[in-house]
């Protein structure tokens, strides 16, 4: 646990988040979305949840990344806000 | 007093309750099976009924529990004294009202029968109900099946009046049960018990506001039914429900139900001595004596023979209510005797007002001109109902009003005594003219003079309440020992 | 096997849930009959349990052998094993009712609707039964899960209103996480009896105060108490009418179940009721709850949305049952889940049957329905009766102990309320027995009886009705047998402080 | 939708990835006991698997090696190994889902037993997981319509 | 305390309450269905950015016991050596909730695409009044 | 509507920062949560169930219980999505 390198990972994290919910396109938004899941995976890494952080990275940044796209191929990509 | 555990109250109330059961299911298919079902009923519900007078007039008391709802807090039917009385009136009415019921059903050829003689039963089962209740909240239990049982009738003929009436109806009485609800929670919280006792079981567990407030929420909730003067609004509106719906319900059964709910708060719940002490008989029986006076003028007021008859219902119900409040042995006993003997009375003239309708279609005082000589037993019956009510002798009605004279003597309140009188002056002020009109007046336009009666569905119960009502003035404890009864209740109320 | 009872009533309908999959891709008509089983043996089972609380006790059931505070245990109590009767009971009466209206609705998936119902009868039993905080989130997952999705199948603008529940059910189940992890980072454990016994001493801490108010919102999002109720008329309002029958009926109580569970069992009543205003606060919104639910209900056309903010203002009831913090209140609150179950179920069964047969629901269309269908319109008389409160329905009784509760706690105001609240609902239901039963006429003096044009009736089917009529009859012999179910049921699950 | 556009690059590589892919899912169910992972991320990966076939040639080549009605039936399989074995547990005379039991059938020690127990849920976990992401991706990604592909 | 190190000893949970508003404002404010999905999403990573952090020690490792092969105890195990499993255990579980949820609200936006043509919550509450009339 | 979301927003983040005042410092060891149940699994897991790995025994077998909760949560999601989207022809 270094608290520096935390720190700095979930200020990336505050931005993808923030960068996710803003941007007006909604793929960008998947992939903003995946972003903010690894570096979850990352910090979780670095806190010791291995597990927690492996399941993350399979289903956050994943798994659920290809639904997200998956369902904007069905749906649209435009968004107002 | 002893208590015998009997199924006979339960019998009493289920018998029509199967009844309604039956009438649906038979429907409009037989109409005739239909009818008979409720004959039957009526029959053997007033034999049950009457199977029980022996029992009480040996002092006894009949029980039935139904069920444990909680801790002092039970189901339970039992017939004592006063609610015999109320229970034999009813039912004893009852057949009289359902051969009416059939003839007047029939000769208007009305929409709805099944539904109409459906309702019918559930009422009577919950008036059953009301007599027999054991404790308060038994009493509410049926006093709600009742309201909800005579909407339905008061709206019966489905005209945007009607509706409305009947919507006016059940705002005035859902009211009144919800406060009657609240009223009998906190008396329980109070006293963990609700069973009703002769000489009354709240003394000694409220604080003076307290009681002041539950007696005028009991009295408020059991006075809408009761038609006690501000909260009388509905009754002349309900008017217009059928005439047999205005003769056993607006006349006995519901009316009589608040009634006889006022006089159980009175005399059952509060108790002579607790009311006595606390000065409130004082405040009700002003406050009824408004009433008595108030209606009576009112039906002076009125054309409408159905709005006349029913705000001298008002009237003499106040004053049934005013014998109880005055709390003196007499008045008690007058209150009650005239519950049962207005009861007869009352029916006879609605049936009477029934009997025209059906036949002419009049519904106005001002319209029945020379109708004594088309319709001469009817108009007969009307006359001696009239003067009962009035308290003629030798009609039952002034043996009541004897006792309540009496009694207001006995309170020492001369004023009560007054009220009473000035009340018969002026029933005989808005009676009399139509007796007068309907045998002595020759009609403005051309009224068929012959005779010409309604079907004799309708004219033989009109006549047997009439001559009952004669009978019982000569003969006050005749055929189901009224005056006995009565007897036995004040003095229970007043010795236990 | 009886002391397998609490884990058979759960995997029970699990297990079936899987197989009934593999049943459907083979036959597809076999499931009807296999969900009904199912949920036979559910409610056998949820009896049973009921049956040896009554006799011996709380029931301890460890999952996996493991001790309680590092297993998950089940402890049934009487509280739970009534809940779960209710619940196992409704469910396999709407089951029974389903059929008809599914295989109209949705003649392609009636295999995955019905695995998604034992589905989410499974969640509620198992949020009823468990007795470890997180095993509820789990379980209040599958349940919510499955009912965002019977719900999204409905018609007109349900998805959307499915989606919205969805969002909010979400944040609410978010809630409870948070609640869950704020108890858990002060005492380190997750079992009930554990933290009820480890939470006293903390109960000043800010974080157990902050992880009380997040369950409590938590729960009451998934029971939609007042402020949170939002997304419940558009949801129930668009589902089939199955599905809001089911969930009407149980959802929201188990919700309530929940509160009472973390309000008493989780934290001690001393803390609910004296340590923070919880029991005032609740009060007051329960009563704009009542208030709030009968006067929108009011001015719906629509009788299911309708039905709705009926059921808003019943949860309002059940939470000011619970707010009295008396023992008559909670028995009240108890009943009345009960009741409201039968009583909910029964509505909105009815409102289903209607919409099978005529295809309409607004109340101006039921005109002369009395006619064509007068066995439903009975049953819908006497739940309206019983909504109102008027006696022998069971409807009354609740109500006579939530005034009772009232008394008690020296709530003029609140009883007050409860009988306006009551007053309203009259009004509410009034209006549409008033529009099916009576039609204004013209003041005719001769009366044209029997002209009026020939309705034939035409009855929902028998599988529609037989089990209305078992809600109905269970609607009316309920409340007379509320004093043996106090007796022997609900006064062991108030808590014996009160 | 027709596919127009197909990548030769892409999909060889996808058919080289993919058993590897697979292998390591494999690797990581089985493993969990003694490393990061179990049957939810090995279920995932195994998903992701055929997900990246989705993207590389289309739904149809999924369907032509797991049919709609396997996936379905590996999608409750899944959870009946898992409900089943502690199913066993229940008829063998412990409480549910406690392995220790299972000793009486298998040829280990209590403790053993527990390991073994553990491994059959996890392999149940990954069957289902893995058959529910494809299910659900194939839904999503094809709207229902399970034909076509992502462009 | 410090100022220092009070921020340090609390930053992780002041930075999960962030995120967790971040994604909470998304899932009310915004009028884009899928954009309150993705706030649904970060705010359930947030909590489970709490939860792990209730389960971290300093100076522990991961949770998996070394040379620890078979049912035999080949050394004490100290309880301080490893970081707490349980949070990790019960955040497996709300990942999986939080995928199943995103699928499913990911079905009902497909749904709701395909009946109103639109993602915008207000111009989707335009084309339902729109179907309404047309019915 | 934004700005009551807001409103919403901030107070449930000011009541959440609120609590934290009086939680256990970050990676505490000695707090609660890490030593009242869980040390418990981290010692015996390898006498009582041969897994070296905790979170996998704590999964599968001490809370294997909410791990059949979560595969039947995801057996749901997936069984919703076909009964929400599938078209049978």
């Amino acid at each position: 646990m270094i608290w520096q390198l935390d720190i700095i990972i979930l200020i990336i994290v505050v931005i993808s988040a923030i960068a996710a919910i803003t941007v007006k396109d909604l793929l960008s938004s998947a992939i903003l979305l995946e972003a903010y899941s690894f570096l979850m995976c990352l910090l979780w890494t670095e806190m010791g949840a291995v597990d927690v952080a492996f399941t993350e990275a399979a289903v956050g940044a994943g798994i659920s990344t290809a639904f997200f796209i998956g369902a904007i191929y069905q749906t649209t990509r435009r968004t107002k806000d | 007093m002893e208590v015998i555990s009997s199924i006979r109250p339960l019998l009493a109330v289920m018998v029509s309750l199967i009844a309604a059961c039956l009438i649906v299911l038979t429907g409009e298919r037989a109409r005739n099976l239909r009818e008979l079902w409720t004959i039957l009923a009526s029959v053997s519900k007033f034999i049950i009924v009457a199977s029980m007078i022996p029992f009480i007039i040996q002092g006894k008391t009949l029980e039935y529990t139904i069920i444990s709802l909680a801790p002092g807090l039970l189901l339970q039917l039992r017939v004592d004294a006063f609610g015999l009385l109320f229970g034999v009136l009813a039912s004893t009415l009852w057949i009289a009202t359902s051969l009416y019921s059939i003839g007047y059903m029939r000769g208007l050829n009305e929409h709805a029968q099944t539904r109409y003689f459906f309702c019918f039963a559930i009422a009577l089962s919950a008036t059953m109900g009301i007599a027999f209740a054991g404790n308060l909240l038994t009493l509410f239990v049926f006093y709600e099946v009742l309201t909800i049982a005579t909407y339905p009738l008061v709206a019966h003929k489905e005209t945007p009046e009607a509706i409305k009436a009947g919507r006016k109806y059940l705002a005035y009485t859902l009211t009144a049960g919800v406060v009657i609800l609240l009223a009998s929670a906190i008396t329980y919280r109070l006293t963990g018990t609700l069973d009703f006792k002769p000489g009354g079981f709240l003394a000694g567990h409220a604080s003076a506001d307290m009681l002041r407030f539950l007696f005028v929420a009991l009295i408020i909730g059991f006075g809408v039914k009761a038609a006690i003067m501000p909260i009388h609004e509905w009754l002349p509106t309900a008017m217009i429900a059928p005439t047999p719906v205005s003769a056993l319900l607006h006349a006995v059964a519901v009316v009589k139900a608040g009634v006889f709910g006022v006089l159980r708060v009175i005399l059952y719940v509060f108790g002579p001595g607790l009311l006595h002490d606390s000065g409130l008989w004082l405040i009700l029986a002003y406050f009824v004596s408004f009433t008595i006076i108030g209606a009576a003028m009112l039906a002076l007021a009125q054309d409408n023979l159905k709005r006349r008859l029913a705000f001298s219902t008002i009237n003499n119900l106040a004053i049934i209510i005013l014998g109880a409040a005055l709390l003196s042995p007499s008045a008690i006993k007058g209150g009650m005797l005239h519950m049962a003997n207005h009861g007869f009375m009352k029916i006879t003239l609605f049936f009477v007002a029934g009997a025209i309708y059906v036949k002419t279609h009049k519904e106005n005082v001002s319209e029945l001109d020379g109708l004594g000589r088309q319709m001469p037993l009817t108009m007969g019956s009307f006359a001696i109902g009239a003067m009962g009510v009035t308290g003629i002798p030798p009609l039952c009605g002034f043996i009541s009003k004897w006792y309540l004279c009496l009694g207001s003597l006995e309170a020492h309140e001369i004023v009560f005594l007054f009220v009473f009188l000035t009340s018969a002056f002026l029933d005989a002020a808005f009676f009399f003219p139509i007796v007068y009109r309907a045998f002595f007046k020759n009609p403005k336009e051309d009224v068929n003079p012959h005779f010409n009666e309604a079907s004799m569905f309708m004219v033989i119960p009109l006549m047997t309440t009439a001559v009952a009502s004669l009978v019982l003035g000569i003969f006050p404890n005749a055929l189901v020992h009224f005056y006995e009864i009565v007897t036995l209740a004040v003095q229970n109320i007043l010795g236990g | 096997m009886i002391t397998h009872a609490p884990i058979l009533i759960i995997v029970t309908p699990l297990i079936s849930a899987f197989f009934n999959i593999l049943i459907g891709l083979w036959r597809r008509w076999l499931c009807y009959p296999f969900v009904i089983t199912v949920l036979s043996a559910c409610v056998f089972s949820s009896i049973a349990i009921l049956d040896t609380v009554i006799n011996y006790g709380t029931i301890h059931y460890k999952l996996g052998g493991w001790t309680p505070p590092w297993g998950i245990e089940y402890v049934i109590d009487h509280l739970n094993a009534f809940m779960a009767v209710i619940v196992s009971f409704i469910s396999l009466i709407v089951a029974v009712y389903s059929k008809r209206s599914i295989e109209q609705e949705l003649s392609e998936k009636i295999v995955y609707f019905y695995t998604i119902y034992l589905l989410l009868v499974t969640g509620l039993l198992g949020i009823i039964v468990t007795g470890d905080v997180f095993n509820l989130y789990v379980f209040l997952e599958i349940a919510s899960l499955a009912g965002y999705a019977l719900i999204a199948i409905g018609e007109d603008r349900a998805p959307l209103a499915s989606f919205e529940y969805v969002i909010i059910g979400t944040v609410g189940a978010c809630f409870y996480l948070l609640g869950v992890g704020y108890l858990y980072i002060v005492t380190g454990s997750l079992n009930m009896t554990d933290l009820s016994q480890l939470l006293p001493n903390l109960y000043h801490s800010k974080v157990v105060l902050v992880a009380f108010a997040f369950l409590m919102v938590g729960v009451a999002v998934k029971m939609a108490f007042f402020p949170l109720h939002v997304w419940l008329p558009d949801a129930y309002t668009y589902a089939p009418s199955t599905v809001s029958a089911l969930v009407a009926a149980t959802m929201t109580k188990v919700g309530a179940y929940v509160m009472i569970r973390i309000m008493f069992t989780l934290f001690k009543p001393y803390f609910s009721i004296e340590l923070l205003p919880v029991t005032t606060v609740l009060g007051w919104i329960a009563v704009v709850a009542m208030m709030f639910g009968c006067i929108f209900a009011m001015a719906q056309s629509d009788l299911k949305r309708m039905l709705c903010y009926i059921l808003i203002a019943e949860v309002g009831y059940i939470v000011l049952g619970v707010s009295f913090a008396n023992r008559m209140g909670l028995t009240g609150a108890i009943l009345h889940i009960l009741n409201d179950a039968f009583m909910m179920a029964c509505l909105f069964s009815v409102a289903g049957a209607i919409m099978y047969k005529i295809g309409k629901r607004d109340i101006k269309d039921f005109r002369h329905l009395h006619r064509k269908m007068p066995f439903t319109m009975a049953a819908f008389t006497i739940a309206a009766l019983s909504v109102i409160g008027i006696p022998p329905t069971c409807g009354f009784f609740s109500k006579w102990y939530l005034i009772l509760g009232a008394i008690d706690a020296q709530q003029w105001i609140f009883a007050v309320a409860l009988m306006i609240s009551s007053l309203l609902s009259a009004i509410v239901f009034f209006r549409v027995i008033e529009n099916t039963y009576f039609e204004p006429r013209v003041p005719v003096h001769a009366h044209n009886g029997g002209t009026h044009e020939e309705i034939k009736m035409d009855e929902a089917p028998l599988s529609m009705l037989i089990p209305i009529f078992i809600m109905v009859a269970g609607i009316l012999t309920l409340g007379i047998f509320s004093g043996k179910i106090i007796s022997n049921v609900i006064q062991f699950a108030v808590p014996a402080s009160f | 939708m027709t596919i127009e556009f197909k990548d030769v690059i892409i999909q060889t590589i996808c058919r080289l990835l993919t058993p590897p892919i697979q292998l390591y899912a494999l690797y990581v169910i089985a493993h969990g006991h003694y490393s990061p992972g179990g049957g939810f991320q090995g279920g995932c990966i195994l998903g992701a698997s055929f997900i990246l076939m989705v993207i590389a040639y289309d739904i149809g080549e999924v369907k032509r090696r797991m049919a709609e009605k396997m996936n379905t039936i590996f999608c409750s399989l899944g959870v009946i190994i898992y409900s089943g074995i502690g199913a066993i547990c229940l008829i063998l005379g412990a409480n549910y889902l406690d392995y220790g039991i299972l000793h009486k059938i298998l040829p280990v020690n209590p403790v053993r037993a527990r390991a073994l127990g553990t491994l059959g849920i996890e392999i149940g976990v990954g069957i289902a997981v893995m058959a529910v992401m494809i299910s659900i991706f194939l839904n999503i990604a094809s709207g229902g319509e399970h034909e076509g592909a992502l462009e | 305390m410090g100022t220092i190190e009070f921020i340090i000893s609390k930053y992780n949970y002041w930075i999960y309450v962030l995120l967790m508003m971040i994604g909470f404002y998304a899932m009310i404010a915004k009028r884009n269905l899928v954009k309150k999905i993705v706030g649904m999403n970060i705010f359930q990573t947030a909590i489970i950015l709490f939860f792990v952090s209730t389960g971290s020690k300093k100076g522990a490792s991961i949770p998996i016991i070394q040379n620890g092969h078979g049912d035999v105890v080949s050394h004490a195990v100290n309880a301080a050596q490893y970081v707490n499993p349980l949070p990790h255990v019960l955040m497996l579980t709300a990942i999986v909730v939080m995928v199943s949820t995103f699928g499913v609200a990911l079905a009902l936006i497909i749904m709701i695409y395909r009946k109103y043509g639109t993602l915008e919550e207000d111009e989707i509450f335009e084309m339902s009044e729109i179907l309404r009339l047309r019915k | 509507m934004r700005f009551f979301a807001l409103i919403v927003v901030l107070i449930t983040g000011t009541l959440l920062l609120y609590a934290t005042v009086d939680m256990p410092d970050w990676g505490d060891p000695y707090s609660p949560a890490n030593t009242h149940v869980s040390p418990r699994y981290i010692e015996k897991t390898i006498e009582e169930t041969a897994t070296p790995n905790i979170v996998t025994s704590v999964l599968a077998d001490y809370r294997g219980y909410d791990t059949l909760g979560e595969t039947t949560v995801i057996f749901t999601a997936g069984v919703v999505c076909i009964l929400l989207l599938r078209r049978f022809k």
